[in-house]
């Protein structure tokens, strides 16, 4: 564990991700102590410039709503996105992964059949269609989201079980005499968390951005203040106010850069070998 | 042979049940064609939204009017579009070569910078230039695509008038030949440049990540044993082999973007099939939309099945391992 | 005598921090001499593959040179830079490595490679190159050279790569040629060959060897001098037979003591009636799917396999890769599933059980693996890996953990163990939990699949000794599958012979040894690198 | 019998007269007009389609028997005169001589009758205005007699192009309207002929050489950009792609920046017809919104003037109760409902509101109509409404709308000049359908009202209908069947280098008959 947290911190995109993220972290689930308010109250002149009125650092957006308030309460609506939709995709993806690899011939079949056929549908316009019919809400949203990211998960993990499948020490719990039930939840899926955590931390990254691109097509969830709801509804007035959007857009564009060198730490650092080359 | 026959039917399987989840789950959703178009007419009456349900036929129960559709879609007729009054082939047709156009140049841009940095950053793996590298490839991932596409129209086509903002050509220049193409060319570069840019990153990093898995291998060390120098190294043995899993990972990439670049062409107001799709969507034109489904599923099948055989000749192992 | 072509004087290296030990190579000097093999013996971690790589420039960045020189042609190969170096491997000095399938670009023509040679260091035109391969090819003794250049890697036999490697190093005819275990990786019969051509080359060129290996079979084989390494430090130099027949250093003695004898000790009969164990008729074939311009492919892994364990016999099953003596292993222990056959156990038909029952009837019949490292959990803690096996057919939690410290002192390691995980184990004391972990079940029959072959001689022989121990006092038959004659000497009663899914010869040890009559079992034996002829 | 010409005819004639002088005598012929088309229409044939993108260009294209001018006064267009009976029941056109289709053929009374029987068909509107005629007759080639069952006092309101095109008889007659396939190559009388459809790219009209008014149209050509993002349109009219913005094109937010553009003019004018107005639907069927005093409570707790001035950047007016200012009849001499969140709150406790969840449905119009919705919904949750917002497409909300799946729903309509038209529709109980996002969705049923619509409608003269509308428009502010918003202003921005654009009541939907550019 200890060489872990060194080999991920000496990595110096991991450590400058960590960062931010733990930044990120603290903002969401601190910051909406700090404005209690609801992010949508029009609490000043529209279109405030930042810093031209204490209080409203950031300014205001194109109802007087404070920006401010929005990323702070918007920190927290993404990051939920991001992580229940990951969730959920890994929820999907992992037992069909895991299903596939260890028991291979037609059940690996079909499942990955089944796979194809998902990523077949190009996922956005799948995502767009999905949450069209079940009309914007956040579990329309993460739902669609999730549906369109678990193909990945279910072929890597299938990857995984099927080289770990053939691991002597599988074939010893089988030899031993356990159940599949046993032997893919204690000896094969353990084991394949490395590269699973890999995949979800970049997953997490994708999510937040499908939800803002969802956004911009006017499909996100209007009782929910998110960072891609605040993008895609400041790019209008882009042109009068850029800072509706840009700060939005930062935050987004960082937390999306954190997760995504965290995730390339991980993946060396979780890589014993190259780990010890640095 | 038998192998690319095997996989036209395998083919044909998913996209029958791609119609049919599509067909069922466009018919899930709230509001039908008929009470769109009557919506929009600003005036409405039953027997205007009956006389359009009959039109299209949704007045026939569900079964009938999936039965119809994969009858037609067998005789290769997607239909007619309830909406634009026209067959969904012509209008698809109509759309492909944009699309095509613009997500492959996008393609192609993303493929050769990605591999580009991802080589760079492996060659500098653990050095500030490789975090450099890293950083500024995500850069263009993790912006919000249409956030990226707009700072562009307004740097490169507002301030600077250098490009056009939008469209495909220059409507009414009337241009041909030579002319005409450089004019689509001049339009062609911010959509394909902004899509690729955020393709760019996901090349990159598995370039990197597979650089650096190859460059352990024995038989760079042979390489080097050799003698042979480092450019050559890396570019024959080390990239070369590096390539394999970005190939695959290309192949499933460069068909979803077919269906995929719905922001970019939205933005850009290229006429292509992404938006073609959305507008589908939102006007519940269900023939339409099933037909883009159809459609943009095949392209994908199509470039995942161009990718193996190119897999095939790339890599000579794949014909024992099958 | 002749000049040293290459001399290394006090060569020291440094390990990065937090390792076992500071230096990889602690002081280390010896001569090459042209025309003649120098082996470097040692167990894994003697530091002798560093000083391999030391000699082409190729060490990993992380480790450091601290001291010492390597002259040759009289400069110092420490101090080059990385244009010298490039002109030096390959020309001046080659190498060839133990894997030849990863050694080999998996990508590119075998012709294509043996070419890049001389085109690294410029020399000749395109298709002068092709026909120097060719020759090469043709030299190095590769079959039909026309076919075998325009081949890739994945189309040769393993004895092929490591002659196409060979060629490759031969290119240019360079004065020293650095052989990083080449032969551990393939067959007997292979290995022999492979050493012969390695000897028959070096005279023929007059090019010094530097031969790594950790075989004493080999050492005894080829080698002219041989230096001993230990933890970095050379322990005993000289001449082979000197050091072969009168080794002076304990370390050494030790090492060579523990290579087993190809003479199989002394053994009882055991009774042939109601045997353990009773296989009969066991075929398996795999059948690759079919592909592109490809029938489907056949390989018969067994084919109407039948013996019999007796109880408390130890059968050998012996062959080379890829006689399916490992499927016969599988197959005991239901990992595989038979195409046909009976497989005996205690009267019932263990082949034809299913689900709950075969998972009950699993305990009578239990695997040591071949990998001390992929054979255990990495995630397990050590006492958990032992008692699952007992606890998932019914034993309480508690009481197969007090069974697994039992077990763990059985097989002679610390009780305290069983809260450790795998990786803080050395992999002797490795095997020795996998041995627990089957022994837990309190089995009839042990299937052991190659479990020393994996290990350093020394460790190798305690390995044995616990087996053979175990064996007497639970009173368990055993199947013993390895690929080395000499193991299997040493702890068989009885040994088969397994060829391309067949077994061609049965009988005891001593009979197998002393009159060996299928052709195949002469050539197997023939080809076995005895430390005796030396 | 006895006809009488109508004063108002020659007055408008005269005008209209005299406006075609001054544009002859100003306008400088050729030149290229781009405009933008948004969203891009279904279809072309105005007989078929009548979405708002289909009458902008297929207005340009077809010709109804009428015109009209800003103050809804008639003016000739196919019909060159007019004549209303003394009992207000027969209708006489002259149709003008000497016009053809685009096709060479000529215009004659058999394509008013066809295209009568046509749009009964197809045109819901022009059912429901043709279902007050009795007989269509046609003494001879270029005279039209309309019979009307009773008196209907908007009846010479309903002639416009997008109302009542003429649709082409040689081309339709006999064959299956909505399958034909000159549908895709639309073939009118207009000023402009339609010459291309890239599909996703431009609509290509080009002048008509025989068009019937002479020296008419002056453009050579018109080209209808299709850009589907608001920013994108922006963008191409400031980078000079566009020339044109038709009302709504632009996000509000952004007309204030491109009106202080060099060289840009902005008219509100050219809605007149439409007079849109914006109001949210209140569910009188249940839920808190059943309830009066709640309903009272939503007019007084929106901040309607700060809709208008920030989210419509002042444009428009804040709505006095059912009829639009623009409206025939519409009196301002209603009960009034200031921003009060006081009285609001007060009158929420009068009604026992508990807080009750209440859904609030946007209209999925893009951004402007969602900020709205955003504020309307701070306004209510201020008085303590607890409300939760729907998001929906447009099909959803068609579909939620005329499901009357809703408690409020914000919407827009247009009026069509005269109450019978544009406004009876809402509030009368036989509109009282499912299905239709469009009709009495809110489930208002007063008996008193339904009787003084439909006196409305049939009575003649107007002064009488005057005195009608006037109690009726009293009766349902008090009511508050809706919550009225907003009378709406959709302008349009162009380069000042056009001219006369927007001259007759429906603007850019039939205005590149006169105009012109520049040079």
């Amino acid at each position: 564990m200890k060489t872990f947290w060194r080999n991920l911190l000496r990595n110096r995109g991991a450590a400058l991700g960590l960062v931010v993220l733990a930044v990120v972290l603290v903002v969401a689930i601190a910051g909406p102590m700090l404005f209690p308010n609801s992010p949508w109250r029009m609490v000043q002149r529209p279109f405030l410039p930042p810093m031209t009125v204490p209080g409203f650092l950031l300014g205001t957006d194109a109802l007087g709503r404070d920006v401010t308030a929005g990323l702070i309460h918007g920190a927290r609506v993404s990051l939920i996105v991001g992580l229940v939709s990951t969730l959920a995709a890994l929820a999907i993806g992992v037992p069909i992964g895991a299903m596939a690899g260890y028991f291979g011939g037609r059940a690996d079949d079909a499942l990955m059949r089944f796979t194809e056929f998902f990523q077949t549908i190009p996922s956005f316009a799948l995502a767009i269609v999905l949450v069209a019919i079940l009309q914007p809400s956040i579990y329309s949203i993460v739902g669609a989201i999730a549906i369109v990211s678990w193909p990945p998960v279910a072929r890597l993990v299938r990857g995984e079980v099927l080289s770990l499948r053939a691991q002597e020490y599988v074939q010893a719990a089988i030899v031993t005499g356990h159940g599949h039930g046993w032997i893919i939840w204690r000896e094969i899926l353990p084991n394949t968390l490395s590269p699973v955590i890999v995949l979800a931390s970049l997953m997490v990254a994708t999510a937040i951005l499908l939800e803002s691109s969802l956004s911009f097509l006017g499909l996100g969830d209007p009782n929910l203040m998110s960072w891609g709801y605040m993008v895609g509804a400041g790019r209008t007035v882009m042109r009068q106010a850029w800072w509706i959007t840009v700060f939005p857009g930062f935050a987004i564009l960082l937390t999306v850069l954190a997760l995504n060198l965290i995730g390339e730490g991980l993946n060396d650092a979780l890589n014993p070998r190259l780990a010890r080359e640095r | 042979m038998s192998f690319i026959v095997q996989r036209l039917v395998k083919m044909v399987v998913v996209l029958l049940a791609i119609v049919v989840l599509n067909f069922f789950l466009i018919r899930a959703a709230p509001g039908d064609p008929a009470l769109v178009m009557a919506g929009e007419a600003g005036a409405s009456d039953e027997i205007f939204v009956a006389q359009l349900r009959e039109r299209f036929g949704l007045d026939q129960p569900l079964p009938v009017q999936l039965a119809l559709y994969v009858k037609g879609i067998a005789t290769l007729d997607l239909g007619f579009s309830f909406r634009q009054q026209m067959p969904v082939a012509d209008l698809i047709f109509s759309r492909l070569p944009a699309t095509l156009l613009l997500t492959l140049s996008a393609f192609a841009i993303s493929l050769a910078l990605g591999v580009l940095f991802g080589s760079l950053a492996a060659r500098r793996a653990g050095s500030w230039s490789d975090t450099l590298i890293t950083v500024v490839a995500l850069v263009f991932y993790a912006t919000p695509l249409f956030w990226v596409a707009l700072m562009a129209v307004l740097v490169f086509s507002v301030t600077m008038g250098w490009l056009p903002a939008f469209g495909y050509e220059t409507v009414g220049a009337g241009l041909t030949g030579v002319a005409r193409l450089s004019d689509i060319a001049q339009h062609l570069v911010l959509p394909a440049t902004t899509l690729g840019l955020f393709f760019m990153a996901t090349y990159a990093r598995m370039t990197r990540a597979s650089m650096l898995q190859v460059s352990r291998l024995d038989f760079v060390k042979t390489a080097r044993a050799k003698g042979l120098g480092e450019g050559v190294i890396q570019r024959r043995h080390v990239l070369r082999n590096a390539l394999l899993p970005v190939v695959t990972l290309a192949g499933l990439q460069a068909g979803t973007l077919v269906g995929g670049a719905v922001l970019t062409e939205t933005v850009f107001a290229w006429p292509g099939i992404g938006r073609l799709m959305y507008e589908a969507l939102l006007q519940r034109d269900y023939n339409l939309l099933l037909g883009i489904f159809v459609v943009s599923s095949a392209m994908v099948l199509i470039f995942n099945l161009v990718t193996d055989l190119i897999y095939r000749l790339v890599d000579p192992r794949i014909e024992i391992k099958a | 005598m002749a000049e040293p072509v290459v001399s290394i004087r006090d060569l020291t290296l440094d390990l990065p921090l937090g390792g076992d030990r500071v230096h990889a190579v602690d002081g280390v000097s010896f001569d090459l001499m042209p025309g003649r093999i120098l082996c470097v013996v040692g167990e894994s971690g003697s530091g002798k593959s560093m000083c391999a790589h030391a000699l082409m420039g190729l060490l990993p960045s992380a480790i450091k040179v601290m001291g010492g020189e390597i002259r040759f042609d009289g400069r110092d190969l420490l101090k080059q830079d990385a244009a010298a170096w490039a002109d030096l491997r390959g020309r001046r000095i080659a190498m060839i490595f133990q894997e030849p399938m990863t050694a080999l670009n998996p990508l590119m023509r075998i012709g294509d490679q043996i070419a890049e040679m001389f085109e690294a260091h410029g020399l000749l035109t395109p298709a002068e190159r092709r026909a120097r391969a060719l020759a090469l090819a043709a030299e190095v003794g590769l079959p039909d050279p026309e076919r075998i250049i325009r081949a890739y890697p994945h189309q040769l036999s393993g004895g092929q790569r490591q002659r196409a490697m060979i060629a490759m190093a031969l290119a240019l005819e360079p004065a020293v040629l650095v052989a990083d275990e080449p032969t551990t990786a393939l067959d007997v019969t292979t290995q022999a060959q492979i050493l012969r051509l390695i000897a028959e080359l070096q005279v023929r060129r007059n090019m010094a060897v530097m031969f790594i290996t950790h075989d004493f079979g080999v050492v005894s084989r080829i080698a002219d001098e041989v230096v001993v390494l230990q933890h970095g430090r050379v322990v005993e130099q000289g001449a082979a037979d000197a050091v072969l027949t009168r080794p002076t250093h304990p370390y050494t003695q030790a090492l060579l003591a523990a290579v087993p004898s190809l003479e199989p000790p002394p053994r009882m009969p055991l009774p042939a009636e109601n045997p353990a164990v009773e296989v009969t008729g066991l075929s398996k074939t795999y059948v690759s799917s079919a592909g592109w311009f490809r029938p489907k492919r056949r390989v018969a892994a067994a084919r109407d396999v039948a013996f019999a364990i007796r109880r408390g016999e130890t059968l050998g099953l012996v062959g080379e890769s890829g006689s399916g003596k490992s499927s016969i292993a599988r197959l005991l222990v239901r990992l595989i599933e038979p195409d046909a056959g009976a497989i005996r156990v205690g009267g019932s038909d263990f082949a034809a059980c299913t689900g709950p029952a075969l998972r009950m009837a699993r305990q009578r019949i239990q695997m040591v693996f071949q990998d001390p490292f992929a054979s255990l959990n990495p995630r397990r803690k050590v006492g958990r890996i032992i008692a699952d096996g007992p606890v998932a057919h019914g034993v309480a939690p508690d009481a197969a953990l007090a069974r697994a410290r039992d077990l763990l002192q059985l097989v002679g390691l610390d009780a305290g163990a069983i809260d450790r995980f795998p990786h803080e184990f050395s992999g002797g004391q490795r095997q020795r939990i996998g041995i627990a972990r089957a022994l837990a079940l309190e089995p009839e029959v042990l299937v052991a699949d190659e479990p020393v072959s994996a290990l350093d001689v020394s460790v190798q022989a305690q390995v044995l000794r616990l087996l053979e121990d175990l064996k007497a006092r639970l009173g368990l038959s055993m199947l013993f599958i390895t690929h080395d004659l000499r193991v299997a000497a040493q702890i068989c009663d009885r040994i088969a012979v397994m060829r391309k899914g067949e077994i061609v010869e049965l009988k005891t040890a001593a009979e197998l040894f002393a009159r060996p009559e299928h052709p195949y079992t002469r050539e197997l034996l023939a080809a076995v690198p005895s430390g005796e002829a030396a | 019998m006895q006809t009488r010409t109508l004063t108002g005819f020659i007055a408008t004639f005269g005008l209209a007269t005299l406006v075609t002088a001054t544009a002859l005598a100003q306008g400088k012929p050729g030149g290229v007009a781009n405009a933008i088309i948004q969203p891009e229409p279904p279809g072309l044939m105005l007989g078929l389609v009548q979405n708002g993108p289909t009458q902008m260009v297929s207005g340009n294209i077809y010709e109804g028997l009428l015109r009209y001018d800003a103050k809804l006064n008639p003016m000739p267009s196919l019909a060159e005169s007019w004549t209303i009976s003394d009992d207000g029941k027969v209708y006489t056109f002259k149709l003008k001589q000497g016009v053809t289709w685009h096709d060479g053929k000529p215009f004659t009374a058999a394509d008013v009758v066809f295209s009568t029987e046509f749009l009964k068909q197809t045109h819901p509107r022009a059912r429901a205005n043709m279902a007050q005629v009795d007989k269509v007759e046609t003494p001879d080639d270029h005279t039209v007699v309309f019979t009307l069952k009773q008196p209907f006092g908007p009846f010479i309101g309903v002639f416009e192009v997008g109302s009542m095109p003429m649709i082409p008889k040689h081309i339709y007659d006999g064959t299956d309207y909505k399958t034909n396939p000159a549908n895709n190559t639309p073939v009118g009388t207009g000023p402009f002929m339609f010459k291309e459809w890239q599909k996703g790219s431009f609509i290509k009209l080009v002048k008509n050489p025989n068009y019937h008014v002479k020296g008419k149209p002056l453009l050579d050509e018109i080209y209808w950009h299709v850009v589907p993002d608001a920013a994108a349109r922006a963008v191409a009219f400031e980078t000079g792609k566009v020339d044109i913005l038709p009302g709504g094109s632009v996000e509000n937010f952004d007309v204030p920046r491109l009106s202080k553009l060099k060289d840009v003019c902005v008219t509100g004018k050219g809605w007149e017809f439409f007079s849109p107005l914006s109001w949210l639907w209140l569910n009188n069927r249940q839920g808190p919104t059943a309830n009066k005093q709640f309903r009272q409570a939503v007019m007084y707790a929106m901040d309607r003037d700060f809709a208008k001035n920030v989210i419509w950047n002042g444009l428009g007016n804040v709505a006095t109760g059912p009829a639009s200012s623009s409206v025939r009849f519409y009196t301002d001499d209603v009960p009034k409902y200031p921003y009060d969140p006081a009285k609001a709150k007060a009158l929420l406790k009068e009604a026992g509101y508990k807080g009750e969840k209440v859904r609030l449905l946007p209209l999925p119009y893009g951004e402007t109509w969602q900020r709205w919705a955003e504020a309307v919904r701070q306004n209510l949750q201020d008085v303590g409404i607890n409300v939760e917002m729907v998001a929906t497409d447009v099909p959803g909300w068609t579909q939620k709308t005329a499901e009357w799946d809703y408690d409020i729903a914000f919407t827009y309509l247009y009026q069509y000049g005269d109450p019978a038209l544009g406004v009876a529709r809402t509030y009368v109980s036989s509109q009282i359908q499912k299905g239709s996002p469009w009709n009495n969705v809110e489930g208002y049923s007063n008996a008193a009202v339904d009787q003084l619509f439909a006196d409305g409608a049939n009575a003649f003269p107007d002064p009488k209908r005057k005195d009608i509308y006037a109690k009726v428009q009293k009766t349902l502010v008090e009511d508050v069947p809706v919550a009225w918003l907003l009378e709406l202003e959709f302008p349009t921005i162009t380069r000042c280098k056009v001219k006369d654009l927007v001259t007759t009541a429906i603007g850019v939907n039939d205005g590149f008959r006169d105009a012109w550019i520049d040079k």
